[in-house]
């Protein structure tokens, strides 16, 4: 199995064996041998030649199903990063990635307190468009570009949920 | 007044921990729960429960005739109020009583003054305890002026109806008062519709150190030392400890018991917190006093190896303050860190959700005070707290240490959370030498750099845990409405 | 010596309670496992671990050469034994010390003739430190008669080369004497093949008081005062606590003097414990002495404040004793509990196997000391230890309620445990009265009577799980070779 | 659905209801509305009349798949107890439920160190037959009733599993 790593800015080409149940990492081409076992649904005890660490995993959304985010926590820290099948990514290349194209989507879930902003309205990069609040603080929610509100697609006092589309931003030609 | 069952008007850890020692005490419990709370820990922990409204506080956990309404129901005949909601309400607390429940909390003639900041900087005054040299009533520019050189520069001034920073300005010498007074009054004007403001002697670099008391319906009163809290962000308690690391042993007897003039002052019965400002020479001025149970109460039960909700309820029923002043001991040291469902990569925003994974420190003098399980649910309707976490140690780098490797056993997945924030100031330089003060936050120094040298293993079992996952779609029967022969070829050609 | 790098000869809650302090101290630590243990939570703990062998002790965890191959890979320079297995053998300690790595355990002058319990008896006698009186050699009937009457009735005649309670007779009056040797030399004969008698002092009621020493390599010796583990089964300690609800101050420095006697006449170094009976008139009588960290020694640390783990480390390093003997506190009181994988109700059998459900107890002042966690299997080749709960409270009353909530809270599924028994003895009359001795689980009146006021909420949860598992068998997708019409029929047959 | 449970010596009907989510129990004949959530995989939170448990629930094997075993736990201790569906209890009385016939099983998982007779032996009841070893400690395993042992089901130095036969003993005519 091969997959794609990245982390941050960096990306490594791995590949994963297990061949009568003996588990290999081959990591930039180097040959890591490996002794793995799930100790916890998603809890992984893994030792590299003697060194011993516990691993949970968290899968992290990500709006591109073919790369895999995670979330590990060690006992030294929490890392993120993506794996993608080397054969997808060549395919998504191909048909190439469409961006979040202006669309502001709920970070977490929550319930709109205030909108700030009406369909036409010009915005400026930074502005805030509207207020989410959750667990007892609200927050701002500003514009990533310059531009117009094409479409608002949640009202005053609506209960949102992670990933819901809140406002639509469309650039305008100066 | 009786105490013989106990409602406890609250969610959370803090339900939690007061149903741990009414079952010590042998009083049996009653949990009151929002409609989001149905399968929150305090319900499942309790011996008996009661739906109190929807899942908004303001029509469940702030309702006082729902909570009355559950008292009467349960048969309960004492409320303990936890901290938040209704712990400081003194309506709140006249109606239980009015009713006959006891109300574990302080007197009303003592919520009441000190629920206003102005009156309780009052009676601290009158009662002979220091507060932060200033004014605090409207005043002409002159006037304002001329209290400034009395009290002597560096001074504040601050928007009388104001909140927030706004308002707010900081002069270090006469030549920028007027300046700064001007332009005070015009932020306070825009942003409060009144432009009074008022001055008070500016402490540079600011610790937070609160005193803890006790006072008993027979007018006795004892301080349970102190606590340190200048560990903040955005003026929220991040990290406290006890005793403090500033304090000396004078600075300790003085602070006591210039916080018993105020409890004293107000007869005050029950648990309470008085909160002063301290400045980098020892100074210290009253800020207010917190007439309830406060989050961090722990560390002041890790070093006095006392049970502060059982004073309560004993306090609650008329008896008399167990120990005496000089029965009260100081051993070793203690620090608490906030577990909180927020994200500090993405300026802690509050990270609601279920907690998929939890794996909490087990250890030497670690306690972890938590209100969740796994696979519970951190509702969005109230406030992100997880648990508190806390250590003790003969010395504070002891219980630092201590800390430190608890944090690292610390485990909660589906959400994000600050573990590894806490993690971070356990190692700060300035944390270690014990040199704290309100703004200390303000540089976020935690960011994470970089990967550790362990990051392989990590990659390691997010790869067996693909493979797992592809044979698993591979062997997958036929799920209804499926595509079978996709998954199988899909897995195969993964496997390839 | 160096430490600086410590591997756990060990396995279990002990293997995981060493690293954490090593954790605290920053020492890298090293797990070793057997093939059974692969998965068991020192291995996930650890920074390194290593595979030492099949499954059974003999082949892997008691083979110093295992242990000295692991130390050759991981760079280890210093071994910490926990208790059991290579603790108290001193050739395996000599063996790593000729290989150059650090025994953090005592000098091996002091383990070897505190392994025979007649050369420690010796020991202790020439050292001052009161022993049971009695004879230990082989004698006459003649010499035996004279002797019990120079000791005082009642005397105990014990087999030289038994055990088990065979060939051992009580004996009362000086008329009963000659006939009870008779029979005991008869049992001793057929048991064990030699009739050889000897004879004790008998002791009514005998409680098992121990006291917890500490050596330097400078010749200062302590004593972190004592523990009573007088609740036992068949000879094996249940609960264990600290302080002793049996010894004044007065007993308390006799006992504490007479142990450091003993400790300083073999130049004892590390920690060590010295075991005494005590009669019902407080007098007591040396045992044997424990050249190891003791399984309880958790309520040490409890009222000491201390870290005996580290303390360990610190003396294996050379460093002096941290404290003297008027620096060593004794604050409160602690309980501890050993939680086993073994069923109460058929005679205390083990029950091995994976543990398919846990929540441990998180309370104030609680401490679980555990080697498995969820989902973990335990295995059939050790001994059958879960944890070790340990409470602390202000007083033994508050230690024991704590452990009683404690005790409550503790859940453990898939395998069958003794969390009940010992919530039995929390409310057990004897107990709470502090008037323990080493018979008094002898009676079982620990056994179940009839099912508590909220049985009818099981039932209701079985329902529950009943019908739900109905309906999930009716909605199953076709499983490979399964007869979905059959489950399904069945499944709305039952819903009827 | 109907159970019939069996605690200790005593029975009790009992009929189970879940209407729309709203789960109601008749107990003897007396109707109990409850309040139920599965709180965690195998963990129930239970109020009844206000009163609020967390049941824990193991199931326990049982040699007759239709009588379903558990061991309960709660706050206030263990409960052993039995359900079993009235309709399957009526058709295995019509079957007839056989004894276990005289032969000895294991009662845990462990290791044969010491077997003390031979087939065809005369046996006393409560004669030590074999012994087995776990958990570092030394089990006695004897007759439950006199006879003769008919066969041996294991070796010396075998190792066995919960369930497994030992020993099978015939009673004989005297």
């Amino acid at each position: 199995m091969k997959r794609t790593l990245t982390v941050g800015k960096e990306k490594v080409e791995l590949e994963f064996t297990r061949i009568n149940g003996v588990s290999t990492m081959v990591w930039n081409g180097e040959v890591v041998p490996l002794d793995i076992r799930e100790v916890e649904p998603r809890c992984y005890s893994v030792i590299i030649d003697g060194k011993t660490v516990d691993v949970s995993l968290d899968t992290v959304k990500n709006p591109d199903p073919d790369v895999h985010a995670f979330r590990a926590t060690l006992f030294d820290g929490t890392y993120d990063f993506q794996l993608q099948d080397p054969m997808k990514g060549l395919l998504a290349g191909a048909g190439g990635a469409a961006g979040s194209g202006g669309i502001l989507t709920a970070p977490m879930p929550g319930k709109v307190v205030k909108i700030l902003v009406a369909q036409g309205d010009r915005v400026e990069e930074g502005q805030t468009l509207l207020i989410l609040e959750a667990m007892k603080m609200q927050n701002d929610y500003k514009s990533t570009a310059s531009g117009r509100i094409k479409a608002l697609h949640v009202a005053e006092g609506a209960a949102v949920e992670t990933g819901a589309s809140l406002v639509t931003v469309e650039a305008v030609e100066e | 007044m009786p105490v013989t069952k106990v409602l406890i008007a609250n969610r959370g850890e803090i339900a939690c921990r007061v149903i741990r020692t009414c079952r010590e005490m042998g009083i049996p419990t009653v949990a009151v729960y929002s409609e989001a709370d149905r399968g929150a820990l305090h319900v499942r922990m309790a011996d008996e429960a009661y739906l109190i409204g929807p899942a908004a506080s303001r029509e469940s956990y702030l309702l006082v005739e729902k909570i009355l309404e559950a008292c009467r129901k349960s048969g309960a005949d004492a409320v303990h109020p936890g901290y938040g909601f209704l712990s400081e309400n003194a309506e709140a607390a006249a109606a239980l009583e009015a009713a006959g429940i006891t109300f574990i909390g302080p007197n009303i003639e003592a919520i009441e003054p000190m629920g206003s900041k102005t009156e309780a900087r009052k009676v601290a005054m009158k009662a002979g305890c220091p507060v932060v040299p200033g004014v605090q009533e409207s005043m002409a520019d002159e006037a304002l002026i001329a209290k400034a050189k009395e009290i002597g520069f560096p001074v504040m001034i601050k928007a009388a109806y104001g909140g927030g920073g706004k308002g707010m300005r900081l002069v270090h010498k006469e030549a920028d008062l007027i300046p700064s007074i001007e332009r005070a009054r015009g932020e306070a004007l825009s942003s409060f519709g009144n432009d009074t403001v008022y001055l008070e002697k500016a402490i540079v670099k600011p610790r937070h150190i609160e005193v803890q008391v006790f006072g008993d319906k027979h007018g006795n009163h004892v301080y349970l030392w102190e606590r340190e809290c200048s560990v903040q962000r955005r003026h929220q308690k991040v990290i406290e400890e006890a005793p403090s690391p500033h304090v000396t042993p004078e600075m300790r007897r003085a602070m006591g018991e210039a916080a018993l003039k105020v409890a004293k002052a107000v007869n005050y019965v029950g648990a309470g917190t008085v909160e002063f400002l301290a400045d980098q020479d020892r100074n210290f001025y009253f800020l207010e006093m917190n007439t309830r149970l406060q989050v961090e109460h722990p560390v002041t039960e890790w070093i006095t190896g006392l049970d502060l909700v059982k004073w309560q309820i004993l306090v609650a029923r008329g008896e008399k303050l167990p120990l005496a002043q000089d029965q009260i001991q100081l051993n070793g040291w203690s620090i608490e860190c906030r577990i909180y469902a927020e994200d500090p990569d993405k300026n802690f925003m509050p990270s609601p959700g279920r907690i998929t994974y939890l794996r909490t420190p087990a250890s030497r003098n670690v306690r972890d005070d938590s209100g969740v399980y796994q696979g519970a649910e951190v509702p969005m309707f109230y406030d992100p707290m997880i648990s508190k976490l806390s250590t003790w140690g003969p010395t504070r780098p002891e219980a630092i240490k201590r800390m430190e490797a608890a944090l690292g056993e610390y485990r909660i997945g589906g959400i994000r959370h600050n573990v590894d924030f806490h993690k971070a100031l356990m190692t700060h330089e300035p944390f270690l030498k014990g040199e704290l003060h309100t703004g200390m936050l303000d540089t976020p120094f935690w960011k994470k750099k970089g990967v550790g040298p362990r990051f392989r293993h990590a990659i390691a079992a997010a790869l067996f845990a693909e493979l797992e996952a592809e044979e698993r779609r591979a062997q997958a029967p036929v799920a209804s409405g499926g595509r079978p022969d996709a998954w199988r070829a899909w897995g195969k050609f993964n496997r390839l």
